[in-house]
């Protein structure tokens, strides 16, 4: 589904990513860790073109992607739900879902929509009120399902858990698995690396701008040296 | 003195409602792009000689029925001066986009004289007559005078800003402009061509001030090529008054200033006893907007971003 | 080629030479170009003043004519029939940049808490409500009418009459502006301005007050602008609210950023070429606004960053001329 | 010299980041405080150096009062910080990165000279904290220029060079590889003195039980615990708090095992180490 | 750098390269705003100006050489004033310039021309400018004194009316022009019952009118330019405020009435240094050169600017020399016929019997008020 290679991105002169590997297949879920600042967003910032890439391949559904406006690649299937969530705060949500729907992928707006509503109720509940003024979990629903208004094939999702209880953590992540499931592939980039890695199927350990590891994502949770690592533990 | 008031309230609705479709355009080119365009004016003044040229050509080549060539000329302003505004944005800005705010504002001051010279060289500088599109009869209401032209201005403002409105707030691609002017990474990444929204930004903006031009000809009867200048500068006033940024925030804005500007006129010299004269009417309206500011440092509707939260480190 | 060192040295030293050659041979120009020149120096002046707020303190402030207009009313005021006062002009010229400072921090206050575009509204404003009410003001200022017949400036007793006088007079300013300013950037002062506006916010955790900050750069650079006003007027002995419109503090701004904001040899670029340009065009006749419109938009679509690149400015010359001349083992 | 926080809150809108925190810091030792996102860390830090108000409570230095001053003065009063994301003066040298917190404190000793320091003064200190930080070959580079980890280290010498008696260091560690937190952790160590309080606010687990004097565990803006390192890796709902419990993780495992059994995905791939 | 070494020497010689004209032509200088807000104005005086001159040139120029008119802009900015005034002087091919419009621009450029000796006609008519006691200037047009008086004269005795109110624009111009009529209207036994300052391009007029309504004077005069005059009037009839409307010269145009509309505009008075356009042969001519040469109607200036170089050209026709010396010996003993009637000097450089007419708006059209 997609496939990075030899990645080398930054910002004007400060490079930060020093060749990136990676691979994505159709209905998986990979999940990238590392330590925060290594390079996990960038990662993502670059495949979806919003990082000036200096060298490598990107590809998408065979279809190299690299250079690329974010609007084009989004449009392609390949949707980035980004750090921190930004949802649009002067737009409800239903504007925003509206914000992210793409016409031309085959499927009505109400369609989508109501997938969307079912998966969080909570988003219809308040689908009028301002997106500013709902809670830092809701608002990770809202991001999460704004993002799939766009039909994506890959979801990239960045820190979907950041700065929220670990009881709506778990939600999120059984959302993810659900998406998974409905045959979404994705990539989550977490901090939160024991549950990433709990969910995924295949990991990649982001290290200053490199990709140091990779595996199986079990035998990496399990792995003692990279326990002591990343985990915390 | 009721009867006054509510006389001079008519005027300052009229005048209002063309400040107001003004600062429509500053406000929604200020929301994607962060730039003050100074050009803008001039769409305004270009509307009227715009309008007349196809009114005129239409006639010279046997014409419909006056209603529908008006009707005809009105659309075709507002296409051709929305087009020259994308022309514009595409030539004039897009290329600076890399480098800070106050380039874009600078290449927007040098099209503004452009635009300006340019009429006056074709067309000469005099102030042309304007016929009325709509024949100017009085009506008496509310005590006071209006005129069907009056009535007429506030009309298809009031319908120009609604229309507006409901473009914004209800249409996919009134969505897809909101989301550019809150955040031009995120709206990429949901898959809006934010280039496309920012060229629709430039045909609605410019047209919208073009239609100002068209109702403020009509008006007062006269186009010239000068007259975006003053009124371009009030109209920007007033959106920064409104909150720039924010539409509802640019019709307030428009309101408000004529209302500063007519009741200044009409009270100052009464109410201070004629010790301020009305050719103080400017300071007083500039007054007003400084100590709107100092209470509101972003205008009345316009969000108050403390500075903790703003990213962008270098404003200039 | 010998020593390469030695080579570059007398080349630089032409160079410099060259300069000197040039500005000493201005007055030998008919007084046309001497005019034109005289006004270039007036607008380096306005300049580099306002460029120490919108280049080195990052506001943009879109009403400094006001402070002009202030420094050339305070000398038709003191020195003309108007109330029968006849200062000398250099008290004058004090008294300007004093009473400039003064308006400078006046409109300071108001404006500090605003952000950029609101900043610059207000700012407009400020120029506007300045010209209204000299405009205004019948019994002071004569309103429209101006003040006409200011006494002829003298400076220590030499008069100041033709425009070769106050060729000397505005050379010397402007160099003691553009030294000074110099000076101030490479300060402390000027290092705090820099940080300030690359992050306010980190500044103020360094200790620094922006407010104090801000308003020192509204002061200084208005004092500039009510100097550059004093002699305006003395060289013109005539005074009216039509040259102190918002027009004159766009070109002001224009100048500011067509050379390369907050880069004083580009701010001297930007004044020859704004100044210059109009009387090129004179040819042009009723076109000349046309392709002045033009000229604009070209050089700044083409040269975005200003005219000038910022790392050819006044310190980069200095460190030339010192690493080759007084340290040449360095090179 | 003490700081203390008494009884402080903070809400933003509704949500309430900080409740009636107590804490307090000594002159002579490192602090860290941890804790999941969001539990308010970087809350306390923003609130002590006057970035957020206070919503309640006091913060004091010493006996006065910062909660109520303005920003530029609690930094003039001797708190210093670093940022979470690296906020340097790019445009500027790295040797005039650390001049400018040598501008003087007030129009009076601006004016008159007094308590203001020599130029030459000012670089002597400026050159001395470079060398300190292994930074004196970049003297003169924009520090905009300066590879990452050495903004990290210029930033945090900017935290150092005022001689401040209490430093706020948000995430030194944030995006440094292993050797670089390695050797920070080692230059914070060593940066301690009976003169000074350093508050560290740090995921880096290695980092924070190497050199922290005390640790404070914050959660949903409260204290969860404090202590020494060892106290607290002991503490178990600290290591709740951090991994989650261990039922909601059963929950999560079972339904991705029941979706990997879809099979046909690498979840089994072996370990490559690049 | 290089980019503006280029640019400055491009500009200089350009600028030294203007219009190139022959040994023996007369080159005769103007200047007016040509750009900006007052370019109408300012364009029409330079037109104007320009046919007469063509007009000369067809018939041989004067003494058998063609003359050069040579029209600068000075963007009614007094800074770009002085700068064309001192071009001017450096050329010494000039030997004489008709310029500026607007007093406040012609104030400082004064001192210059007198230093360098030009012979100066000038068509801004602010009464100060000929009291400075500069010996290098004539005015043949009235000044403001003459304009102001003549209508107050008029409707207090001859039409009776006895209140006033004022409206200005805050310019040399307007307000100086309202002053004179105020004087002469209360001396006249009139009251004026308010004065009220707008600014020069207002186009609303409407709550100011309001206002006025309250007052409800007998006449409005006011000192102001075009399309305002119009506008106010337009406006004024369309709040149904009947007073007796008078204007300047400016207003003195086709546009006036077609932009009042010919209804509203019945009855306005206006003054104007000219006889009607049609009340003499080289009026009619006049006019109908000017829609021949620039496809308009004369504009406002443009009939002043013309009378202005017939004075400029009858100086250098009769100087003995053709240059500064030769024109200055003759410029205030000149006397000429021109589109204006009669000119001659008194010793301040006014014309001694400068006319002015008073007209009346009826049917649509500008009608003679005999005296």
């Amino acid at each position: 589904m997609l496939k990075v290679a030899g990645l080398k991105a930054g910002y004007g002169r400060t490079q930060v990513l020093f060749g990136i590997d990676l691979e994505v297949r159709a209905g998986e879920i990979v999940t990238i860790i590392g330590a925060n600042g290594a390079g996990k967003t960038s990662t993502l910032r670059s495949i979806s073109g919003l990082t000036q890439v200096y060298a490598g391949e990107i590809e998408f559904k065979g279809r190299p992607i690299r250079g690329l406006p974010p609007e084009e690649i989004t449009r392609l299937g390949l949707a980035h739900c980004p750090e921190g969530r930004q949802i649009l705060q002067r737009l409800t949500v239903e504007e925003n879902l509206l914000a992210g729907y793409l016409p031309g992928r085959g499927r009505s707006f109400d369609e989508i929509r109501t997938e969307v509503y079912d998966m969080f109720p909570i988003l219809r509940e308040r689908r009028h009120s301002l997106a500013s003024r709902m809670s830092g979990g809701q608002q990770q629903m809202l991001a999460i399902g704004r993002s799939l208004m766009a039909t994506p094939e890959l979801l990239m999702l960045d820190e979907p858990s950041l700065g929220l209880a670990p009881k709506i953590i778990n939600q999120i992540f059984e959302i993810i698995i659900g998406l998974s499931k409905s045959g979404i592939s994705l990539i989550v980039v977490e901090q939160n690396a024991a549950v990433a890695l709990e969910i995924a199927d295949y990991a990649y350990v982001i290290d200053a701008g490199r990709c140091s590891v990779e595996g199986g994502a079990h035998n990496v949770l399990n792995d003692p040296d990279l326990k002591a690592a990343y985990l915390g533990a | 003195m009721f009867d006054y008031f509510l006389q001079q309230l008519i005027f300052a609705l009229a005048i209002g409602a063309i400040y107001g479709l003004i600062a429509l355009g500053y406000t929604m080119v200020y929301g994607v792009m962060r730039l003050i365009n100074f050009a803008h004016g001039e769409f305004f003044m270009l509307g009227p000689y715009v309008y007349t040229f196809i009114f005129s050509g239409l006639v010279g080549l046997g014409g419909l029925a006056p209603v529908l060539d008006s009707a005809i000329a009105i659309v075709a302003s507002f296409v051709i001066i929305g087009l020259l505004g994308v022309a514009i944005e595409r030539f004039a800005y897009r290329p600076l986009r890399a480098y800070g705010r106050l380039a874009p504002m600078l290449s927007a001051l040098g099209m503004s004289i452009v635009l300006q010279s340019a009429v006056r060289v074709t067309v000469g500088p005099q102030p042309v007559h304007f016929p009325a599109i709509v024949p100017s009869t009085p009506v008496a209401a509310l005590g006071g005078m209006v005129t069907t032209v009056q009535l007429g201005i506030l009309a298809a403002a009031v319908l120009l800003m609604v229309g507006l409105t409901l473009f914004v707030n209800g249409t996919r691609l009134g969505i897809w402009i909101r989301a550019a002017s809150e955040s031009w990474t995120t709206s990429s990444l949901l898959g809006i061509r934010v280039n496309r929204a920012v060229s629709l930004v430039f045909f609605i903006g410019p047209g919208l001030g073009a239609m100002a031009g068209i109702m403020y000809a009509s008006y007062y009867g006269i186009m010239q090529p000068t007259m975006g200048s003053v009124i371009g500068l009030k109209a920007f006033t007033a959106a920064i008054l409104g909150g720039i940024g924010s539409i509802p925030g640019a019709m307030l804005g428009g309101f408000l200033l004529g209302a500063i500007e007519t009741f200044g006129t009409a009270f100052l010299p009464i109410l201070s006893g004629g010790l301020i004269g009305t050719e103080y009417r400017d300071v007083f309206a500039f007054a007003v907007l400084i100590l709107v500011l100092l209470f509101k440092p972003a205008g009345l509707l316009g969000e108050t971003v403390s500075e903790e939260t703003t990213v962008a480190k270098k404003d200039y | 080629m010998g020593n390469p060192v030695i080579v570059r040295r007398i080349g630089l030293l032409a160079a410099l030479a060259l300069c000197v050659v040039l500005l000493a041979l201005v007055p030998k120009l008919p007084p046309y170009y001497v005019r034109v020149v005289d006004s270039i120096l007036i607008y380096i002046i306005l300049a580099v003043g306002l460029n120490l707020v919108v280049g080195y303190a990052g506001l943009l402030d879109l009403g400094f004519i006001a402070f002009y207009a202030v420094g050339a009313y305070a000398y038709a005021f003191l020195a003309s029939g108007q109330f029968d006062i006849h200062l000398p002009f250099i008290v004058i010229l004090f008294i300007g940049a004093a009473v400039g400072a003064l308006a400078g921090i006046l409109l300071g206050f108001p404006v500090l808490k605003l952000r950029g575009d609101y900043l610059a509204i207000v700012t407009l404003s400020f120029g506007e409500i300045i010209r209204i009410a000299i405009n205004n003001a019948d019994d002071l200022t004569n309103g429209p009418q101006g003040i006409a017949g200011l006494d002829r400036a003298s400076l220590f007793g030499l008069p100041l009459t033709s425009p070769v006088h106050f060729y000397w007079l505005l050379l010397a300013l402007a160099i003691i502006v553009c030294a000074g300013v110099y000076y101030m950037e490479r300060s402390i002062l000027g290092k705090a301005w820099r940080a300030m506006r690359e992050d306010q916010d980190v500044v103020r955790g360094l200790g620094i007050n922006t407010t104090t900050l801000k308003l020192l750069a509204f002061a200084l650079s208005a004092a500039i602008g009510g100097a550059g006003g004093v002699i305006f007027g003395s060289f013109q002995r005539f005074v009216s609210p039509e040259s102190f419109t918002f027009q004159e503090s766009l070109l002001v701004v224009l100048i500011i950023i067509i050379g390369g904001v907050g880069n004083i040899v580009g701010v001297i670029a930007g004044a020859v070429v704004l100044v210059i340009l109009p009387e090129v065009l004179h040819f042009a006749a009723q076109y000349r606004l046309l392709i002045y419109g033009i000229v604009l938009v070209a050089v700044i679509v083409l040269r975005p960053g200003g005219l000038v690149s910022p790392r050819f400015n006044l310190g980069f010359i200095v460190r030339k001329v010192r690493s080759l001349w007084l340290s040449p083992s360095k090179t | 010299m003490a700081l203390a926080l008494e009884n402080v809150s903070k809400h933003f809108g509704s949500l309430v980041a900080i409740r009636n925190l107590t804490l307090s810091f000594d002159v002579g030792s490192i602090y860290s405080i941890i804790g999941p996102n969001g539990a308010g860390k970087s809350t306390v830090v923003n609130m002590i150096a006057g970035s957020y108000s206070v919503t309640s409570g006091a913060i004091r230095l010493g006996t006065t009062e910062l909660s109520r001053l303005p920003k530029h003065r609690i930094a003039q009063l001797g708190v210093a910080r670093t940022y979470q994301n690296l906020r340097l003066f790019d445009g500027m040298t790295v040797l005039e990165n650390l001049e400018v917190c040598f501008f003087p404190q007030s129009w009076i000793s601006f004016l008159s000279g007094t308590k203001r320091l020599g130029k030459a003064e000012r670089l002597d200190i400026c050159h001395a904290c470079l060398a300190e930080f292994h930074l004196s070959d970049v003297a003169d580079v924009l520090a905009g220029d300066l590879p990452y980890g050495r903004q990290k280290i210029l930033e945090l010498a900017r935290a150092f060079v005022t001689q401040a008696p209490i430093v706020l260091l948000d995430e030194p560690a944030a995006g440094l590889n292993h050797t670089e937190t390695k050797d920070m952790a080692a230059m914070i160590a060593g940066l301690k003195r009976a003169d000074r309080a350093i508050i560290l606010v740090e995921h880096d687990m290695d980092m924070v039980m190497s050199i922290s004097d005390r640790i404070d565990v914050l959660n949903y803006g409260e204290l969860l615990c404090s202590g020494t390192p060892d106290v607290v890796r002991a503490n178990e709902r600290v290591q709740e708090a951090y991994l989650g419990t261990t039922e909601e993780l059963d929950d999560i495992r079972k339904l991705a095992q029941g979706r990997r059994a879809q099979g046909g995905l690498r979840s089994n791939a072996g370990i490559v180490r690049h | 750098m290089t980019r503006n070494r280029v640019l400055l020497s491009a500009a200089l010689l350009l600028a030294s390269s203007v219009l190139p004209a022959m040994a023996d032509d007369i080159v005769l200088g103007g200047s007016a705003p040509m750009s900006g807000a007052q370019a109408e104005f300012g364009q029409s005086q330079i037109d104007g100006a320009q046919l007469y001159f063509d007009q000369l040139n067809e018939k041989g120029g004067i003494k058998g050489n063609k003359v050069v008119f040579r029209p600068l802009d000075d963007r009614a900015d007094p800074r770009q004033g002085t700068l064309v005034a001192q071009q001017f002087c450096d050329d010494s091919a000039v030997i004489g310039v008709i310029g500026h419009m607007n007093s406040g621009v012609t104030m400082p450029a004064l001192d210059i021309y007198s230093e360098c000796g030009m012979p100066q006609v000038v068509p801004a008519t602010n009464p100060e400018l000929m009291r400075m006691g500069f010996k290098t200037v004539v005015r043949p047009v009235a000044n403001d004194f003459v304009q102001g008086a003549l209508p107050a004269k008029y409707v207090t005795e001859k039409l009776g009316l006895k209140t006033a109110v004022l409206v200005h624009d805050k310019t040399v111009f307007g307000q100086g022009i309202a002053g004179v009529f105020k004087d002469n209207f209360e001396a006249g036994g009139g009251k004026v019952s308010g004065t009220h300052g707008t600014n020069p391009e207002d186009v609303d007029f409407s709550a100011l009118i309001a206002s006025i309504k309250l007052e409800n004077p007998d006449v409005v005069y006011m000192g102001a330019g075009m399309p305002q005059l119009a506008l106010f009037l337009k406006q004024m009839r369309e709040q149904g405020l009947k007073a007796q409307f008078i204007g300047p010269d400016i207003g003195f145009t086709v546009d006036f009435i077609t932009q009042v509309g010919a209804a509203s505009a019945e009855g306005a008075l206006m003054t104007f240094q000219l006889p009607p356009y049609d009340s003499s042969p080289e009026l009619k001519d006049f006019s109908e050169r000017h829609q021949a040469r620039f496809g308009r109607a004369p504009g406002p200036y443009a009939s002043l600017g013309f009378a202005n170089a017939q004075v400029m050209a009858a100086a250098v026709e009769k100087a003995e020399m053709l240059d500064r010396e030769g024109v200055l010996a003759q410029l205030h003993g000149v006397t000429v016929d021109t589109l204006l009637g009669p000119v001659a000097f008194d010793e301040n450089g006014e014309n001694t019997t400068a006319p002015m007419y008073l007209y009346v708006v009826k049917d649509g059209k500008f009608e003679l008020i005999k005296q």
